[in-house]
């Protein structure tokens, strides 16, 4: 019992951690690869609540097909939240003084 | 008194971070400029309320409706069936949810082929 | 300024939810006896295995007690993969072919993806074939299909869906979906109603018309999820 | 076969299914079929009508299974008569689409099958007694809504489509987590059962459900401070998706708040929120109506208003003013319909939309002009026009009620009506044509589409009371909760448990 709270403490934080972690992080692909972490914790606490039908649908659906068209996307846009990489330097440095305003 | 402290931790614990999923998906939402994060945060969203149909449909000590023999054996064991409804319903909400991401992304996509950005503040008319 | 507000406005949502949901215990047997029958969960509990003959009741629901909301959720990705296409819609000149890939993937994805390919097809099939005995059923089914043509097509360049196969599949899906809910309109005075005799429990072929329109939601879904990451990837960047 | 509810929903279902094919055979297919259904289930209307009248409500139940645990459709007057009502605009509207543009033949099928499942989605809702099947009918209708926004591509369509998917994720978002709550009080998702279950839920639950419903629903029916979405959305999508929204997508939002707050909920100060609500949305959005410059967003912030008329009418809650708001409804259902339908012409060939432009159009397009005008007089409720009886009957109702501010305010926000309208059709007639304007001459379709409202508008402004007695059932259908329970679950006999 202790064991098995433990586990679902565990999952939990990291589950919480997946989410601050792709909203904050700057580069949408990791911030992508966050929100398949966040599915497949979730995928694991389906399954642990007895529900395997939805765990299944989750891992197929969330973890991979959700992941994946969320890579085809950032592939056609921009790959970084500030479009550093994008923009010409000017145009980036003036979007920072923006944000810092 | 050790089983109700574990009930109760459960409860925080799933209902707590479902809840915490979807604050933190609307914070992206409203406060990211990025269209993408924004669909991040609609699908951390959407994860959250997964996790609370689920989980209302919990019963302690439960096992998973199918009668398959495993099942069975299950519930001579004096386990209980969990609730099959929130299950089905979660079901339909991922499929769904899946459908509006894609849309959401394909809209994405024009608007960053239209302006050659996909930041809120650099779109003219997406300001409000 | 807007964060202050954002950051408030969450604070009164997250507390209204979180005290509506600590009123609700969690894991607590809202369904009663199923004998009893006292709510909608505790009917389907006690009714499905001896009238449907379906062992797996989340299927018996998705399919047939709420099999109208099945019918919506697969037009709904029907409708995502047309409005998907209308929305990235763009002509294109006479003998121009969609670019999927541009680089050649690697050798090893290459014949790594060849010799999953039909594993993955095999176990799709097998998983909304038996979505009435097992977990899973035409969602999870179609969408691990759809996965497997999704690596074929980032493996191999000329790895081509073919739009017609596509139509073809989900249309004759969908119509058999819709046919056999008009069926046991006339058959049996409802709309989805189970007009096949239901069989043994735990038997392949039992359920009645469940796995039939399973295996339909299967294809259907699978060609779905296919045409939406086909659009979305074979997308070129510029105009 | 025999005729029911269910064919509203599996026939176009089935029609979408089979275009794609049929398009290969021959591509005019793809748009002679959206009209032929909606004959057909203009056919179903007719039909289940003149059996509503002599056997009662209808309940259709889906896959064998009665009421509470099966899927069930409910043909009552009042959902009868709003699916009927939404069945006749989606064909007048298919009238109007017919080569309303020239597309390529891949964009025109898709468009004519998302503006069909657009109407499905709409009736769905209307019909469905079950909330997690209005959730997904609700579905069906936003995801088309979203792509036929961003339909056209050389304008700002994925702007409006993206805001508007945006907030209708929040309205979905917030329906969904009312409907977790709600399941875990009651264990049950139909309507007819949540109602007879609503008193057992503790009342502090009972507000936060009610308030996660109106946010959701507030969006989809355009209450204030929910419905940025709207004017994008309609300046942006294409002429006949705009009608549709207006006519239906709005009237389907309205729909499904009044029927979460007279039939799931029991509790009597929603009325007054509802009315408050209501002056607030109406005054903020005519007064917003007045400083636009783009007419498909004036029509859209005065079709706001009218939904803030409607809202407040909900709210007095008698039979007459619950009468008047389904009539105002319907009229506005027909008399916007018609105001966007010529708007759209007269903007045709202007991608501002800008009003200013439209100088001197009333001696260049001289048909589509004096459509738009009999449009203006009639929303604004001048009296020999449907849009007066509807206005007369809210009013009356409210002076009933002793609501002598609302009367007030009614009528001045009238005079706001009359100013911007009428700021429109003189700058038609009156103003000096403007140089190098291209005119666009109007398909034969659009003007059938138009006459046939116009004549509507007529007709009903001169003999209201052929249309007054199916509203008149409707509105009681929809105040008689226990009736409804008891047409849905006909086991139940003991009505006296609803009141406790």
């Amino acid at each position: 019992m202790i064991f098995s709270l433990i586990i679902l403490i565990v999952l939990v934080l990291l589950l919480l951690a997946a989410a601050i972690y792709a909203v904050m992080q700057k580069d949408l692909l990791y911030a992508t690869i966050a929100t398949g972490v966040i599915s497949l914790i979730l995928s694991i606490l389906f399954f642990i609540m007895q529900a395997p039908d939805v765990a299944l649908t989750e891992a197929a659906i969330g973890i991979a097909l959700t992941t994946i068209i969320f890579v085809f996307a950032i592939r056609h846009t921009s790959r970084r939240e500030d479009e550093i990489l994008i923009h010409e330097e000017s145009e980036a440095q003036t979007l920072d003084n923006k944000e810092n305003m | 008194m050790s089983s109700i402290d574990y009930n109760q931790i459960m409860s925080i614990g799933i209902y707590g971070s479902a809840i915490g999923l979807i604050l933190i998906g609307l914070y992206a939402v409203l406060m990211k400029k990025h269209l993408t994060k924004i669909v991040i945060g609609l699908s951390i969203i959407d994860a959250g309320i997964h996790l609370l149909f689920v989980a209302i449909g919990y019963i302690d000590n439960g096992t998973a409706p199918i009668f398959s023999p495993k099942g069975l054996e299950m519930m001579a064991a004096g386990k209980t069936m969990v609730d099959p409804v929130p299950q089905a319903l979660v079901l339909t909400a991922i499929v769904i949810g899946f459908g509006v991401t894609a849309v959401a992304l394909s809209l994405v996509i024009r608007l960053y082929r239209h302006n050659k950005t996909a930041r809120i503040d650099q779109i003219k008319s997406l300001k409000w | 300024m807007k964060k202050v507000l954002v950051i408030l406005m969450l604070a009164v949502i997250g507390y209204s939810l979180g005290t509506s949901f600590s009123t609700i215990k969690f894991g607590e047997n809202r369904i009663g006896d199923p004998k009893e029958e006292k709510n909608v969960a505790a009917y389907y509990l006690n009714r499905t295995p001896d009238e449907l003959s379906v062992a797996n009741v989340i299927t018996a629901i998705v399919v047939n007690y709420r099999g109208f909301d099945t019918l919506g959720e697969v037009s709904v990705l029907f409708l995502a993969a047309t409005g998907l296409g209308s929305i990235l819609y763009r002509r294109r000149k006479k003998g121009e072919h969609p670019e999927v890939i541009t680089k050649p993937a690697s050798q090893l994805l290459q014949s790594g993806s060849k010799l999953i390919y039909p594993a993955i097809l095999v176990l799709g099939a097998y998983v909304f074939i038996h979505g009435h005995l097992t977990p899973g059923g035409g969602f999870q089914g179609g969408a691990i299909i759809a996965t497997g043509l999704l690596l074929m097509m980032m493996a191999y360049k000329d790895f081509e869906i073919r739009h017609n196969v596509l139509t073809w599949v989900e249309s004759i899906a969908g119509i058999t979906f819709v046919s056999l809910g008009l069926t046991g309109l006339i058959y049996g005075k409802t709309f989805l109603e189970n007009f096949l005799p239901t069989g043994n429990i735990n038997d392949v072929v039992s359920g009645g018309i469940i796995p039939i329109i399973y295996i339909a939601v299967g294809f259907k879904v699978a060609a779905e999820l296919a045409g939406v990451l086909e659009t979305l990837l074979s997308n070129k960047e510029n105009d | 076969m025999v005729i029911s509810p269910v064919h509203y929903v599996a026939v176009p279902l089935l029609a979408a299914f089979l275009m794609p094919l049929l398009s290969k055979i021959n591509r005019e297919f793809v748009r002679i079929i959206p009209g032929l259904v909606l004959i057909y289930l203009g056919y179903v209307s007719v039909t289940l009508m003149n059996q509503l009248a002599e056997t009662g409500t209808i309940v259709e139940t889906i896959a064998g299974w009665s009421a509470p645990f099966g899927i069930n459709l409910v043909f009552s007057p009042f959902t009868g008569f709003l699916a009927s009502m939404m069945t006749a605009m989606a064909f007048i509207i298919w009238i109007y689409s017919y080569r309303f543009k020239k597309v390529d033949s891949e964009p025109a099928q898709r468009f004519y099958i998302l503006q069909m499942m657009l109407v499905t989605g709409t009736i769905g809702i209307v019909l469905t007694g079950d909330i997690f099947n209005f959730f997904v009918f609700m579905e069906i209708t936003a995801i088309s809504a979203y792509a036929l926004t961003a339909f056209y591509r050389h304008r700002d369509g994925a702007e409006a489509g993206f805001k508007y998917l945006l907030i209708g994720s929040f309205a979905s978002t917030f329906i969904l987590l009312a409907i977790v709550l709600l399941y875990s009080q009651v264990g049950t998702l139909n309507m007819a059962e949540i109602a007879q279950r609503m008193h057992t839920v503790p009342m502090p639950m009972k507000v936060s459900i009610l308030i996660l419903f109106l946010v959701g629903l507030g969006i989809e029916a355009e209450m204030f401070p929910l419905n940025g979405w709207a004017p994008d959305a309609y300046s942006q999508a294409p002429g006949p998706v705009g009608v549709t929204f207006a006519a239906l997508v709005v009237k389907a939002g309205v729909y499904g708040l009044i029927r979460v707050v007279y039939t799931l909920f029991d509790i009597p100060s929603v009325g007054e929120f509802l009315i408050i609500m209501g002056a607030v949305t109406l005054v903020i959005s005519e007064v917003a109506a007045l400083k636009q410059t783009n007419i498909k967003r004036m029509l859209a912030y005065s079709s706001i208003g009218q939904m803030g008329v409607v809202l407040i009418a909900f709210g007095i809650g008698t039979t007459e003013a619950v009468f008047g708001a389904l009539f105002l409804m319907f009229n506005h259902a027909i008399i916007k319909g018609l105001l966007f339908m010529s708007g759209s012409y007269l903007v045709y060939n202007n991608p501002e939309k800008e009003i200013k432009y439209l100088s001197g159009y009333g001696m260049k397009m001289p048909v589509i002009s004096l459509f738009f005008s009999l449009g203006a007089l009639a929303i604004v409720g001048l009296p020999p026009f449907a849009g007066f009886w509807s206005k007369l009957y809210i009013l009356m109702s409210a002076a009933d009620s002793s609501l002598y501010g609302l009367i007030a305010l009614i009528l001045a926000v009238s005079i706001i009506e009359i100013v911007y309208y009428f700021r429109v059709v003189g700058r038609l007639y009156f103003g000096k044509p403007a140089e190098g304007s291209i005119m666009h001459k109007a398909t034969p379709g659009g003007i059938i589409a138009m006459s046939i409202l116009s004549i509507t508008i007529l007709v009903v402004g001169f003999y209201p009371d052929i249309i007054s007695s199916y509203i008149h059932n409707a509105a009681e259908a929809l105040l008689d909760k226990a009736q409804y329970i008891e047409n849905v679950l006909p086991s139940v006999n003991d009505l006296t448990q609803i009141q406790n």
